[in-house]
Parts: structure tokens; C-alpha cells; sequence
């Protein structure tokens, strides 16, 4: 829990101020790591929580000493980032592209600390002390879509988008392709209806969606609205449908009623990234991009309210993933591309 | 004098400090079981206060009052409640957007179990008390819909209601025409008769003769006599008042009246719910003499008021300043064509209560040099402005031009508007209810005040419900009624009964004029 | 269509639920003379109190009272400062909504490992059919116990203030408190019991929102529906019966957005979530215009002063 | 005992029992909870000032909030209750932003054109609310909170067009160089800047590591403007005498719609001025989907009334608020301490002031007691 490991980096701090912040032969147990959240906190229930939760284990397997700044507003950024660099960070770690610009920034000024940030790509400028790591989303998104699709009696699913923007595109389209995978397999159509929130904060409103989509005959609704998520899945439990959770394994939340998640684990990618770094390997002026292959997308092993046979199915269209041989869409254009090469 | 039952209250040494200053002064008072007892004294003398603490709502910092020869403590006003007194206050306590019945029950209520207000049971009680008294008042009426005088009955019932022997009447006739004073008196001998007793406070030396039995008076807080009314005459009582002698009678010399400067055109307002209040009403005023309006509350005057100074829209008819006409422009068009009013509302339209001393003198004037230069203030002059007024109208503290004007008494802040109204020297000075709340002293001084103007060769327009005021200030008494002048007389032409019968709607008996 | 329009009604109902009870606890504290905009910071006080009582105790009920109670306390603090201290009404409500989510949060980290958002309720405040209904009509406005509670409750409050002599009182104390002292009425007590009694409204109005709408704590649970209601109370004239009628209609508009949303629909989604603010407004232009609050609303209470 | 009383009378003292008492009880709360009060106040002033760029970043993160405290100050003084800050701060970052992209001359025109594009939406966004208070009387505290919440969603639209939106982001593109208004920002990322400033460690320290900027020159030029006008203007004169006794002006002769009008423009543009310095001065100088108020307008509030709305109060508040916005995030980095006991304690401080605003009353009152004894 917070309280204990923030206990390390309390000491982390006293320690790293007698150690130089660039020290080449750290050794693991002084090796500073440190993130900052963005607006939504770090206790988001999502990427933040999940990021933190990393590198919590991270202090756990390498004895690295951890800790997170939280953000307020947008202009907190550049202040945190430089807050870490006191604090004798040697991995510095931004949770959210909207931090891309101040990153970049930080990371010129403090050429001997490195940095890494969570959903952004600098592509080929990516500055020597800078790891950008991304996810295909898509991939998840592809499989509870074609989940979804096997599973529903109705012939109708739901989306549910906080607020429109690219992220949520690649679940939404990588969602509909899967749903349509599943169609077109067993020969059917059907339909995906979607709709944004503009919120990610409105349970009420998430739920008022879910249930017209219920009522319009919907049997499954899959969520990436954060908040308003909490409304969608609620809506399920009581209309004793199924929702589909996002970034985490949501069935807590309505353990009958959470048909499976799709998990984006920025955790797992922290802590693998952080460990390299840990070891001294070189991490800088790259760009991960974690998907299933590298485990750090994908639905949890248990899906209980999730027949065996889908949940077979479903094991087979990730490992094509994985070879590639399915090429989930991101966006609205490679998703209208994708559907072409469904209908043959 | 000991202890008896035979009295209704006894008050010993009562004293009250409001805070380090002493407002009741060891007062000791005696009132006989079923009597009118009349309390007289100057603004500020303590007699509201004096009466709060026999009510409960300030507690005396000295001094026990005994009820009939039992002694209580009157902790708050539930005990007097429960002891049978009942109080009309200086300023009514009622709830405006109540009706009659529900001000009269409120705290009081009757209820049909589970604190459910049994209206049709309080109504009928209401009524009885109503009738047994001859007190004439719509129990459905909304407060805000009826006149002063309608609003003091129902004060008064508020009392009777809850059972009240002893009556307190805070400066019950301020407001009301000599009818309705006459009304009153006749009330409250009906009510002595029914074995109350009354204790009356009032500045007016007339109604203490006509309606009280004994008097006593209080000056700064302190007991000074009481007084077998019979054998007093007015002069006496005042001066026992005021500690010195008063001149009673406003003194000055023949109006010499000039061309006309200010006509008013068959008018027509409309009040906020749109019903005509002033009825094509028509009225000259002319240079050097003072035209006072005199008419019960709610006869139209304050749309009168409110058309000539542009607060409202008039539905009809014009007004003229030196030949201009001004109706339906703006507040800012009336004071630029010199007109200048003193409102009855000091607080509400005349001051800016947070605002200094110095700044409410110039708040029709500071964008005009040499208050302002450029969108500028300029302090110094507005200060230096201030003091000067502050001397010439003997405003007191003398030196509170920076204090802001909150602090001052009623009557120093009347005295602001008055000097600063008087300072625009305008061709129309309207003064209306201008003495209302002063004493005697004060009253004096605005009465004056006019009359210096009026003798400048001013318009003088007097607009107030006290009978007596305009009588003795204007030189043409104009009565209005139901929005319409009705009759007009020249100072000296006419009795205080004629008008009093025109203001209350009566038809004139063409023995005057 | 019947089913869209039983859907249009049963997301109005829950959707104006919240602000419904936070409405009605400004109307009373306003009638009897303080003005409260810290209802906000009182709801989300409520919200989380209930969750966390609902999740410790298994007892949805015992949640509601909790976050009334928990209110009703917040709420004193209100009234300490705005009637015994005489202090700025406004600041002091501003001060509540600091706190209120402060605390909310501070307690939450504290009852849930750290986490700022509660664990699930294992039961939730019941729906008027119950849990298991079949119909498609019926499920559509298959709505809360709190939406029935919050009619109630209107109803109560409106019964209360206009038919009994309390609220005859605490009208009196709210139009002209020295009337009502001259009359032996106790104008602070009065104002402390509307204070108090506010703030439980508004608890329950957090506590329907994390007890019945979802049923566990979240940071964003209550973000805004404290303004929406007290926007309602000056909207509705400080009457039950205007509040109520407000916040429907702000539900209403909500569940129009929701409506009118998803398909291919050609406004764009940020354009049609303005929606209900504006027609918020361009009804109060059209239909209510000004509104008035009880004379000595936001006026410390001074014996004798003049 | 005047003298007391005229110490106790003074606006500051009670404040600073107000803070005082606002100290006393987050350091309970903390002890309660098991955190060390004194660690926390040390990493908290620590994190203020133990280096000259914490300094200068509270300087920076006050400035918004200088501006948005001094608009509902100023709104207050004028007897309007200005909720609305928040919207007017949005509404300005948006069109600030959207000229900043837009357009692109040379800064000595860039600069004023961002800026007064910002400040011109919050004048305007300001005076919707102003106009239907004085057409319709509707209350502007309804207004307020619609049109906050109409410009949140408003700002999330302009981000989701393509013409300003970046690709693979949830932010608009930053606006223009030209339009920067932070001190040095190309040279001091060039080759030669880095260099003189490894000669001057402070100077790089506040420089480089923060987004030096001319916001607060601007506040503060803005709090002096703002109590000029309020008190030594006509204008001024008019605006409060409508904001104390709207029927005195009235009767007076002063226009009071159009006196609550301007009221609300003003108090709009001081808000939208703070909008736009923002993008122009602070990274990362654009606009991004809100999913919740950035609560620059609502900190206003507070801080407002901590200045009990003085103008050159708002100074100062602005000063405290953001100083402990950001030290405190320092308790929480440093000893783990929950960030909501900031909140909490913010809280309790404005608690505090409200309270305490009884101080000068009573004072008064004392100090008049002395007067009547004395004639
Ligand atoms: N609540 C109060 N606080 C301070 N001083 C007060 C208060 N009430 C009355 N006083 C002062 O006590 C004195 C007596 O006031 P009181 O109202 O009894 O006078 P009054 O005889 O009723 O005068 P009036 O004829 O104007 O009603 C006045 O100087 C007044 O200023
Ligand atoms: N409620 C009050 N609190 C404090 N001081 C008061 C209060 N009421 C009156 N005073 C002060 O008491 C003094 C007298 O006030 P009051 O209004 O009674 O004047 P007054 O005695 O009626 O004289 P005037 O004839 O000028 O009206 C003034 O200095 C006034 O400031
Ligand atoms: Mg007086
Ligand atoms: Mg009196």
C-alpha cells in the first residue's frame, strides 16, 4: 500500500541527496525511480494506479526505491518532472502522453537522467535519454470485441467512450473489428452501437447509456470511460447483462456481471522498462511498444461468466495476433480497411 | 411607592448599557391597573429600550419589574407572552409576504395535531377579536398589500391574540391620519374598558392630552417626572421633554410666490401590479412657496414621487421643470434639471450606507469638477466639500466626513441628504417625510431649512403623512386622495378636521376654502 | 417508442435524484435565512460516508443514515460560523466544499488501503419493482427507492414549510427574524435545526448517488451536482416544489443528450453535452426570469440592531 | 483599549489567525493519522523555498490564480457574485490558444494579439452573464455555473477539430513561438544559453528548470490598475455605489444595468487574462480535453476571499494559495502523506477566515463603546 512504500522513498530521499543523481555504477538497491501522474491522480483506478503499482513491485524484486508525484493541473508537469530531479531520480517516468512536451523538455535540460513516458511515441527525435512506451490497445479491444461477438444471443453490443479522442480510438475500432470477426465467422451480423460519454467522470450518464443500450437490445456493453465506466458496469449488473472492463480486471466491480476485461497493464511495462534501466542496459532513444507479444495487453486468465469454448476461441484469435497474421485497426480508417478484408 | 397588586407593572432601577454607553439610567416607573399610561421623551431617550426590557427582548443590566406585586423575571418574550403583555412595536415586526392571519398566529399557532395549522379555527378566533373590538382589518390580506394603519391594527390584535392585558404601543400614531388616530383612541378606550391596561409612547403632546390618563417623562435615559396629564398643558410637557423650552409652532413670515416653475400635467402612474395609483393628477408650483401634499400612506404619493424623479415610467400626462418636460427619461434627467429630493427612505434611496460621509455628499455630483478630473477622483476637494456642508447643517460628529455614514444617528443622517439635495441648489426641492423618526429638535431644524429655501425663491414640494407638518410648513396645502388632488386650500384657510376628512375620502362640506 | 419514452423518464428520474435532495436541503437552510453553497462539499461528505458504511456494514439503509448524518455534521460547521459567529455565509460555504471533498478523500485513502475510490457495496438500496424484473417496459422505469424518497421528501419539505407551524416559523425567521423573535420564536435555534437538516439532505443526496446509481465511492462520484442544485434552488424560487421541478428538468435534458447520442446523430457529442446548461438558461430567460430570495437570506441575525 | 481594538480592526490580523488556526489543524489531522506534523511542514516549506526555483515556480503557479482571485474580488467589490471565473478562464485559454495557432507574427504583434484574444473571450463570456443579470435580473450565480460547464465542453470541441487538434494526442497543437511569453525561452535552450548558464548554476536553476514568465509583472500590474480603478476612479465610485445600494445609485442618477454590465465584463477579462498568460507562458502552452475543472476560476474564489477582496490582498492570497498547492505536493512526495490534507487544510484556513471576519466587528464595536463614553 502507499503508505509503506512511500516509507522507502522517504529514505530514498535522504540517500540520494548524499549520492550524485548520475551514477553509473548504480547498484540495484540505490537505483531512484520515480512518476508522475497525470491529472486523474494516483489513485485512477487506470494507468496511473496501474503504473504505480509497477513499480511497487519493482521496489519489491529490486529493492529500487520508488515514488510518485501527483498532478493537479496540466502546468503541474514541468514542476513534478523537476521535483523528481531533486530528489535524485534516475528514472524518471510520466504517466500520459499529455506530459510528451514537458518530458522533452525536462529531458534536455537533465541530459544525465532518463526519462520514459507512458502512451507517446517522439518517433525518430526521440532525445537519447527518453524512452517512449506505447501500447496497441487495439489488441485487447480486438479479442473482448470478438468475445463479445461470439457470446451475444442478441446480435447487438454496446461501446461506451468517455471522451472521444485517438486512445479511445483504438478501442473502439479495435472492439467493432473484433466484434465483426466473430460475425463474420459464425456467419452473421452484428451491429456495435457506440457512444461518448464526453465525460470520465459521469457514472450517472454512463449508466443512462448502458441502459438504453441494454433496452435497444444490446446484451453486452464494453467500456473505456474510467469513471463513467463504474455507471456502465453498474447498468449491467442490474439489467443482469454483461459489461466488458478496461485497462484492469474490472469484475470486482460486479463479479456476475463483468464478462471479461480488456487489460492494458502500463504496470507491467513500467516495471519491465524500469528494470532494464535498472540493470544499466541502454533504454534511451527508443520507443517500446508493448502488445501481447509482450504480455503487457491481453484479457485475464479467469473469466468465469465466460463460456470455455469463447474463452478457446478467443485463446486462438491471440496467438494470430500474435503472429500477425490478424491485424487489429487502430482508427477509423484502418478499421474500414480491415473490413474489406473480412468480407471474402 | 411599595409593591402592589393594584398595579399592572412596576419597574425599579431598571438600567440598560449598551455597551459602555448607558441608555436607561436607574428608571423606576409605576403603571395603574387599567389606565393609559403615556411615556414621553426625545429620540434616544430610551423609551423603545425601556420598553424592550419590560418585553423580554433586551434584558436590564440592574433593576426588577414586578407584575401586579409578583416578581418576575423576564428572561425573554415568551415570559411577557405568558404574563399578558403584549407590544406594538416602533417599527412593525411584521412578516410582509404573510397574511394578516398568519402574522397574527405565527408562533402562536393553532393546530389540528402534528403542528398542521387550523386555518379555519385561527380565522374565526382572529374575527372575534376582530368585532369585539371594532378593529377593521382582512384577516386574508397579505401585509405588503395594506396601509400602515390597517398594519398597526393588526399589530395590535397580534397582542390581543395572545391574550394581552397590558398593552405596550410603541409610537402607534406616527403614521396614521387624524381619523385613524381618533380610531385608535376609540380603541383603546374600549379596550380599558374591557379591564386592559395601555402604555402609550409618543412624541405628539396632543394625542398624550386627548387619549392618556398619566405621563411620564424620560430624557437621556433618565426618570424625570410623571405627570397627571389633566393638569399639564402641552408647553410644560415639552419642556420637560427637552430640558428647555421648545417653540411649538413653525414660525415664518408671509409667502411671496413668483412665476411658475414646476407643473404637473394630468399624470397617470401605474403601481407594480399595474393598476393606476395617481389618476390624472395636476399640480402647479411656483417660485418662493412651499406646496405640501397631505393624505394617508398609499394614496398615490409614492408613484408621484417615483414619476418625478424617474424611477418609474408614467402612463399618461406630463411634467414640466422650467418648461422642459422630464417624465419618462431618467433619474440622472430629473436631477440634471434641478430637481432634488430628499426620499423618505434615507437608508434605501438616499445613502450609501458603507460609503464615507464625504462621498454620499457627492454621489449626484462626482463625475462634475471639481470632484473629478479625467475619470479621476480628486479626495481633497470632495473632503474639504463635505466638511463644509457638515458645518453649515451642524451634522454631528463634526468630524465624521471619513466615517461612513452607517455609523450616523437617523436624524444626523438625514441631515446628509438634506445638506447635499439643498447643495445642488435646485429650482424643485421635494422633501418627502422628511422629519419622519426625528425629534423634536431636528424636526425644527428641516422645517427651517425649508422654509430658508422657500424664502430663496425655491420650489418647495412637502410630501408627509403627518397632518400637522404640512399644515404648519406649506404655504398651500394640496390633500391627495386615491391619486388625485381633491382640493387644494392657502395656508391659514382651513382646519385640521376638513382635511383629515378629505384624506380620508370624505366629501369637503364647502364650510372652508 | 413506449419503451424509449419509459427509458426517457427512468434516466430523468435518476439522473435528477442527487440534486433533487441536495435542492431541497438549500431550499431549508435558505428559508430560514442562511444561504448554503457548500452543498456540494455536503454531498460528496454524504456519498462517501454511505459507501463506506454501506460496504462495512452490508446495510444500504444504514448507509443512508450515516451519510445523513454525516451531512447534518458537516453542516454544523456551517452553522457555527454562518449563526453563532455571524461569519460570511458565502466563505463558509466555499470552505465546506474544500473540506468536504478533502476529508472524503483523506477518509476513503484511509478506510480502503489508500485507494480514493471505495470498494462495491454488497447490497444496494432496493429499485420500486425490485431486482428481478422481466418486462422491458417496466425495467426502463424500474428507478430507485431514492427517486421515491426524493418525491417524498419534496412533498415532506413542502407540506412542512407551507401547512405547519414550523414552517410558518421558519419561514418568519428566514422573511423577518426580529418578527419572529418578538414573538418568542428562537430565530438561532431555528436556523441551526435548517442548517442541520440541510446538510442531511444533501448527505442523502450524496449517499443516493453511490448507494443506488453505482454503488461504491469514486473521487468523481459527486462532481458538480452541489452547483447544479444550488443553480436549482434560485431557479425553483427557494420552493420544494420549484427545485424539484428544476431538477427534473435538468434531468430531463440529460437524459435528452443521452438519448439524441451514439448512432451516427450529426451534432457533435461535445456540442449535444451543453445541451441541458443551456436549456437550463434559456428556460430561465423564457419562463422564470427573476427570482427573489427570502428578504433576510445571508443576514446574521442581531437583537436590536437597526 | 482603541488601540487593541484598532489592531484587531485591521483586515490582516484576523487573516493570519485564520492561517495560524488552518496550521494547527492540518498538524492534527496529520498527528491523528500518523504522520509527523513538523516532517510535513518542513518538507513543505522546504519544497516553497529551499531552492530559488521553488520560489520562482509558486511565483509562477500563483499568477493565474492572482488574476482569477482579483476578477471575483473585483466582481464582489461591485456587489456580483462571479462563479463564472472558471469559464471565463477556459473560454480565454481557448481562443488564446486557437489565435496562437493560427496566426504567427512577429511577437511585439503575436504576444498582444494572443492575449487579447484570450481576454477579449472572458470580457465577452463575462458579459452574457452580466447582460442577463441586468436584462432578465436572472441570477448570476445560475448563469455562473451553466456557462462553466458549456465552456469545459465548449474547450473539449475546439481540441477534438482537426484543424488544431495533434494527431495521437488529446491536446491541440501549441500555439506559435512568437506567442510565448516566457523570459528567454529560445536562448535559453540554445547551445550558448545552456552554456553561460553552466557558468551560473542559480540563475540556470531558476531559468531553465522553471517557466520563467512576465505573468506575475502582469498581475501585479493588474492589482494596482484594478485598485486604482476601484478607488480613485468614477468609475470605481459608480461600480461600488451600485454594488452597495443599487437603489441609492439608481435614485442618484447612476445607470445600474449598465454599471453591472461593465462590472462583469471587467471581471470577465481579468479572469481571461489569466487564460491567456497561461498558454502563453507556462508549457504546455495549448489546451487538452478536460475531463474534469482545472479549478483555476473556483481557486480564485478562495483566494478572494482570503483577500477579503482587496485587490493587493489577492496579491498575497495568490502568493499563499499556490505556495501551498505546491509545497504541499512535497508532503506527499516526501512523507507520503495523503495531497487532500492540503485540501484539507486550505479548507480549514478559508474556515478560519470566515470566522474570524467577526474580528473587526467586534473591534468596531469596541472602538465605539470608547467613543459614546467618551461624549
Ligand atoms: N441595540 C442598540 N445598540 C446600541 N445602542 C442602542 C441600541 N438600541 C438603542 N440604542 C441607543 O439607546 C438610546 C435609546 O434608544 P431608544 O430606541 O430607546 O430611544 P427612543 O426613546 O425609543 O427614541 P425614538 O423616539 O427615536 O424611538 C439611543 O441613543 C440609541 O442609540
Ligand atoms: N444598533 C446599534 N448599534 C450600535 N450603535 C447604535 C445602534 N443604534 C443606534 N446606535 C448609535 O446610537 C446613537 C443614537 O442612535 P439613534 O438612531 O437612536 O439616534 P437618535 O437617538 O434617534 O438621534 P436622532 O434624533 O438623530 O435620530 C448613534 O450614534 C448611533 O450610531
Ligand atoms: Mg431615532
Ligand atoms: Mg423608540
Amino acid at each position: 500500500s502507499s503508505k509503506k512504500s512511500t516509507g522507502d522513498s522517504d529514505k530514498t530521499k535522504t540517500e540520494a541527496t548524499e549520492a550524485p543523481a548520475s551514477d553509473d555504477t548504480a547498484s540495484k538497491s540505490d537505483f531512484v525511480v520515480s512518476m508522475i501522474t497525470d491529472t486523474g491522480g494516483v489513485n485512477d483506478q487506470s494507468f496511473n494506479q496501474s503504473a504505480w503499482e509497477g513499480l511497487q513491485e519493482l521496489n519489491k524484486s529490486t529493492g529500487a526505491k520508488v515514488s510518485y508525484i501527483e498532478s493537479k493541473q496540466e502546468t503541474d508537469y514541468t514542476t513534478n518532472l523537476d521535483k523528481c530531479v531533486d530528489d535524485g531520480s534516475n528514472l524518471v517516468w510520466g504517466i500520459g502522453f499529455s506530459m510528451a512536451d514537458a518530458l522533452k523538455t525536462a529531458a534536455s535540460t537533465n541530459p544525465d537522467v532518463s526519462y520514459a513516458i507512458v502512451d507517446n511515441s517522439y518517433g525518430d527525435q526521440t532525445p537519447s535519454n527518453v524512452t517512449g512506451v506505447m501500447f496497441r490497445a487495439q489488441e485487447p479491444s480486438f479479442i473482448v470485441g470478438y468475445i463479445a461477438g461470439k457470446t451475444t444471443t442478441t446480435g447487438k453490443v454496446g461501446f461506451v467512450g468517455g471522451i472521444s479522442s485517438d486512445l479511445i480510438d483504438q478501442f473502439e475500432y479495435g472492439y467493432k473489428a473484433g466484434v465483426d470477426y466473430a460475425a463474420n465467422e459464425l456467419g452473421k451480423k452484428i451491429t456495435v452501437d457506440a457512444q461518448y460519454a464526453e465525460s470520465f467522470s459521469d457514472a450517472a450518464k454512463g449508466k443512462a447509456i448502458a441502459n438504453k443500450m441494454f433496452s435497444d437490445g444490446c446484451d453486452i456493453v464494453f467500456h473505456a470511460a474510467g469513471g463513467v465506466g463504474v455507471g456502465v458496469i453498474e447498468a449491467a449488473k442490474e439489467a443482469n447483462k454483461f459489461a466488458i472492463g478496461v485497462d484492469r480486471d474490472q469484475a470486482y466491480l460486479a463479479p456476475k456481471n463483468v464478462l471479461t476485461s480488456a487489460l492494458k497493464l502500463v504496470g507491467t511495462a513500467v516495471k519491465l522498462v524500469s528494470e532494464k534501466a535498472a540493470k544499466g542496459e541502454q533504454i534511451g532513444g527508443q520507443t517500446f511498444t508493448f502488445g501481447l507479444t509482450e504480455d503487457a495487453v491481453g484479457i485475464p486468465d479467469k473469466n468465469p461468466n465466460m463460456d470455455p469454448a469463447v474463452y478457446e476461441a478467443a485463446m486462438k484469435v491471440q496467438q494470430s495476433i500474435k503472429d500477425g497474421t490478424i491485424v487489429p485497426p487502430s482508427n477509423k480508417d484502418t478499421y474500414k480497411e480491415f473490413g474489406k478484408t473480412l468480407s471474402k | 411607592m411599595e409593591i402592589g397588586s393594584g398595579y399592572a407593572v412596576q419597574m425599579r432601577g431598571i438600567t440598560k448599557k449598551f455597551g459602555s454607553f448607558c441608555a436607561l439610567d436607574h428608571i423606576d416607573v409605576d403603571i395603574k391597573k387599567g389606565t393609559i399610561h403615556a411615556m414621553l421623551g426625545e429620540n434616544g431617550a430610551g423609551k423603545s429600550t425601556l420598553m424592550n426590557v419590560l418585553y423580554g427582548l433586551y434584558q436590564s443590566d440592574e433593576g426588577e419589574i414586578y407584575l401586579e406585586g409578583q416578581k418576575v423575571n423576564m428572561k425573554n418574550p415568551n415570559v411577557a407572552i405568558a404574563h399578558g403583555i403584549g407590544m406594538v412595536h416602533q417599527h412593525f415586526m411584521l412578516v410582509d409576504n404573510f397574511t394578516v392571519t398568519q402574522n397574527i398566529i405565527l408562533g402562536n399557532e393553532i393546530t389540528s395535531g402534528a403542528g398542521v395549522i387550523n386555518m379555519k379555527k385561527a380565522r374565526e378566533e382572529i374575527i372575534k377579536t376582530i368585532e369585539k373590538y371594532g378593529l377593521s382589518v382582512d384577516p386574508d390580506a397579505k401585509i405588503e398589500d395594506i396601509s400602515v394603519g390597517m398594519q398597526q391594527r393588526v399589530e395590535i390584535l397580534k397582542a390581543l391574540y395572545r391574550g394581552a392585558n397590558l398593552l405596550i404601543l410603541d409610537e402607534p400614531t406616527a403614521v396614521l391620519t387624524p381619523q385613524e388616530i381618533e380610531d385608535l383612541i376609540k380603541i383603546m378606550n374600549n379596550l380599558i374598558k374591557d379591564g386592559k391596561t395601555i402604555i402609550i409612547i409618543t412624541h405628539k403632546l396632543k394625542e398624550i392630552k386627548e387619549s392618556a390618563d398619566v405621563c411620564t417623562i424620560i430624557r437621556r435615559g433618565k426618570y424625570i417626572d410623571t405627570v397627571d396629564v389633566k393638569k399639564v398643558k402641552e408647553e410644560e410637557l415639552a419642556t420637560m421633554m427637552v430640558g428647555h423650552a421648545v417653540n411649538l409652532v413653525v414660525d415664518k413670515t408671509e409667502a411671496t410666490p413668483k412665476d411658475v416653475v414646476f407643473e404637473i400635467d394630468n399624470l397617470t402612474v401605474l403601481d407594480e401590479r399595474k393598476i393606476p395609483a395617481v389618476k390624472n393628477l395636476s399640480l402647479k408650483i411656483r417660485k418662493g412657496e412651499i406646496v405640501g401634499i397631505a393624505g394617508i400612506d398609499g394614496n398615490g404619493q409614492k408613484e408621484l414621487v417615483e414619476a418625478i424623479t424617474n424611477l418609474t415610467k408614467v402612463a399618461g400626462g406630463t411634467i414640466k421643470i422650467n418648461g422642459v418636460e422630464v417624465q419618462n427619461t431618467s433619474p440622472k434627467n430629473t436631477i440634471d434639471n434641478k430637481i432634488a429630493t430628499i426620499h423618505e427612505d434615507r437608508q434605501r434611496r438616499g445613502l450609501v450606507l458603507n460609503y464615507t460621509v464625504a462621498h454620499n455628499m457627492v454621489i449626484e455630483k462626482f463625475k462634475e469638477e471639481p470632484f473629478s478630473k479625467k475619470g479621476f477622483l480628486n479626495e481633497k476637494e470632495i473632503v474639504e466639500h463635505s466638511k463644509q456642508m457638515i458645518k453649515e447643517y451642524d451634522i454631528r460628529p463634526d468630524n465624521c466626513e471619513l466615517q461612513p455614514v452607517r455609523g450616523l444617528s437617523g436624524g444626523n443622517q438625514q441631515k446628509v441628504i438634506i445638506a447635499r439635495e439643498v447643495a445642488n441648489d435646485p429650482d424643485l426641492l421635494i422633501a418627502v417625510q422628511p422629519t419622519r423618526g426625528l425629534d423634536v429638535g431636528a424636526i425644527e431644524y428641516v422645517h427651517k431649512t425649508l422654509i430658508r429655501e422657500r424664502d430663496k425663491g425655491k420650489a418647495v414640494l412637502l410630501i408627509s403623512f403627518e397632518l400637522d407638518e404640512v399644515m404648519n410648513v406649506s404655504d398651500t396645502i394640496a390633500v391627495i386622495y386615491d391619486g388625485k388632488i381633491v382640493k387644494s386650500f392657502k395656508q391659514g384657510t382651513v382646519d385640521e378636521n376638513t382635511i383629515g376628512l378629505l384624506m380620508a375620502g370624505g366629501k369637503d362640506d364647502a364650510k372652508n376654502s | 417508442m413506449l419503451t424509449k419514452l419509459f427509458l426517457l423518464i427512468g434516466i430523468t428520474l435518476m439522473y435528477s435524484t442527487p440534486l433533487i435532495f441536495g435542492g431541497l436541503g438549500g431550499v431549508i437552510s435558505e428559508r430560514s435565512g442562511v444561504i448554503n453553497i457548500g452543498i456540494e462539499g455536503m454531498m460528496t461528505i454524504g456519498a462517501f460516508v454511505g459507501a463506506c458504511v454501506g460496504y462495512y456494514t452490508e446495510n444500504p439503509w444504514l448507509g443512508l443514515l450515516a451519510a445523513g448524518a454525516a451531512g447534518g455534521l458537516i453542516a454544523l460547521l456551517h452553522a457555527v460560523a454562518s449563526i453563532t459567529f455571524k461569519a460570511d455565509q458565502t466563505i463558509s460555504g466555499i470552505a465546506i466544499n474544500l473540506l468536504g471533498s478533502g476529508v472524503s478523500l483523506f477518509l476513503c485513502r484511509l478506510f480502503f488501503e489508500g485507494a480514493t475510490m471505495s470498494k462495491p457495496v454488497p447490497h444496494k438500496l432496493p429499485k420500486i419493482f425490485g431486482s428481478h424484473v422481466s418486462n422491458n417496459l417496466l425495467k426502463n422505469i424500474n428507478v430507485d427507492v431514492t427517486v421515491v424518497l426524493a418525491l417524498v421528501c419534496a412533498i415532506l419539505l413542502w407540506f412542512v414549510l407551507y401547512k405547519t407551524k414550523w414552517g410558518l416559523r421558519i419561514r418568519s425567521v428566514g422573511e423577518h427574524p426580529a418578527a419572529a423573535d418578538t414573538l418568542g420564536i428562537n430565530v438561532t435555534l431555528t436556523r441551526y435545526v435548517c442548517v442541520i437538516l440541510s446538510g442531511v439532505f444533501a448527505g442523502v443526496g450524496g449517499a443516493s448517488m453511490t448507494l443506488a446509481i453505482i454503488s461504491n465511492f469514486t473521487p468523481t462520484a459527486i462532481s458538480g451536482q452541489g452547483f447544479i442544485a444550488l443553480a436549482a434552488v434560485i431557479f425553483g424560487k427557494w420552493s420544494p416544489h420549484g427545485v424539484y421541478g428544476a431538477c427534473i428538468l435538468f434531468g430531463f435534458a440529460q437524459a435528452l443528450t443521452v438519448l439524441l447520442g451514439g448512432g451516427n446523430f450529426v451534432v457533435p457529442s461535445e456540442i449535444l453535452s451543453m445541451l441541458p446548461y443551456i436549456l437550463t438558461i434559456v428556460i430561465l430567460i423564457l419562463f422564470v426570469g427573476k427570482s427573489s430570495a427570502p428578504k433576510a437570506d445571508g443576514v446574521p441575525y442581531e437583537k436590536g440592531s437597526r | 483599549m482603541q488601540k487593541i481594538a484598532n489592531i484587531l480592526k485591521k483586515q490582516i490580523t484576523s487573516t493570519i489567525i485564520a492561517i495560524i488556526f488552518g496550521f494547527i489543524v492540518a498538524a492534527i489531522i496529520l498527528a491523528a493519522t500518523g504522520y509527523s506534523p513538523a516532517d510535513a511542514f518542513t518538507a513543505m516549506f522546504e519544497g516553497i523555498f529551499s531552492r530559488p526555483k521553488y520560489i520562482s515556480n509558486v511565483i509562477i503557479k500563483s499568477t493565474p490564480i492572482i488574476l482569477t482571485g482579483l476578477s471575483v474580488a473585483f466582481a464582489f467589490k461591485t456587489g456580483l457574485f462571479n462563479m463564472g471565473a472558471e469559464g471565463q478562464y477556459i473560454m480565454s485559454s481557448v481562443f488564446a490558444t486557437i489565435v496562437g495557432i493560427k496566426l504567427d507574427l512577429p511577437p511585439v504583434l503575436q504576444i498582444p494579439m494572443v492575449i487579447l484574444a484570450g481576454v477579449f473571450a472572458g470580457a465577452v463570456y463575462g458579459a452574457v452573464v452580466g447582460y442577463l443579470k441586468a436584462r432578465f435580473g436572472i441570477h448570476e450565480v445560475i448563469t455562473s455555473i451553466m456557462l462553466n460547464w458549456v465552456a469545459l465542453y465548449f474547450s473539449n470541441f475546439i481540441v477534438s477539430l482537426k484543424t488544431f487538434h495533434q494527431p495521437n494526442s488529446t491536446a491541440t497543437f501549441t500555439v506559435n513561438e512568437s506567442s510565448f511569453t516566457t523570459i528567454l525561452h529560445k536562448w535559453k535552450v540554445s547551445p550558448e544559453g545552456i552554456a553561460w548558464l553552466k557558468e551560473h548554476p542559480t540563475i540556470m536553476d531558476v531559468l531553465l528548470k522553471t517557466d520563467v514568465n512576465i505573468g506575475i509583472i502582469v498581475a501585479i500590474i493588474m492589482v494596482i490598475v484594478i485598485s486604482i480603478l476601484l478607488n480613485r476612479t468614477t468609475k470605481g465610485y459608480e461600480l461600488k455605489a451600485v454594488g452597495f445600494n443599487k437603489d441609492a445609485a439608481e435614485f442618484a442618477g447612476i445607470n445600474v444595468k449598465k454599471n453591472i454590465l461593465h462590472s462583469m465584463i471587467i471581471a470577465g477579462a481579468i479572469a481571461g487574462l489569466a487564460g491567456a498568460l497561461s498558454v502563453t507562458g507556462v508549457q504546455p502552452h495549448r489546451i487538452s480535453t478536460m475531463a474534469a475543472f482545472e479549478n483555476y476560476g473556483f481557486n480564485g474564489l478562495s483566494v478572494a476571499l482570503i483577500a477579503a477582496n482587496s485587490p493587493i490582498g489577492c496579491l498575497f492570497a495568490g502568493l499563499l494559495f499556490a505556495g501551498l498547492l505546491y509545497g504541499g505536493q512535497s508532503i506527499q512526495s516526501t512523507i507520503g502523506a495523503p495531497s487532500e490534507v492540503i485540501n484539507i487544510m486550505i479548507g480549514t484556513i478559508v474556515f478560519f477566515v470566515a470566522l474570524t471576519r467577526i474580528v473587526p466587528v467586534l473591534a468596531d464595536k469596541l472602538a465605539k463603546r470608547g467613543e459614546k463614553h467618551a461624549h
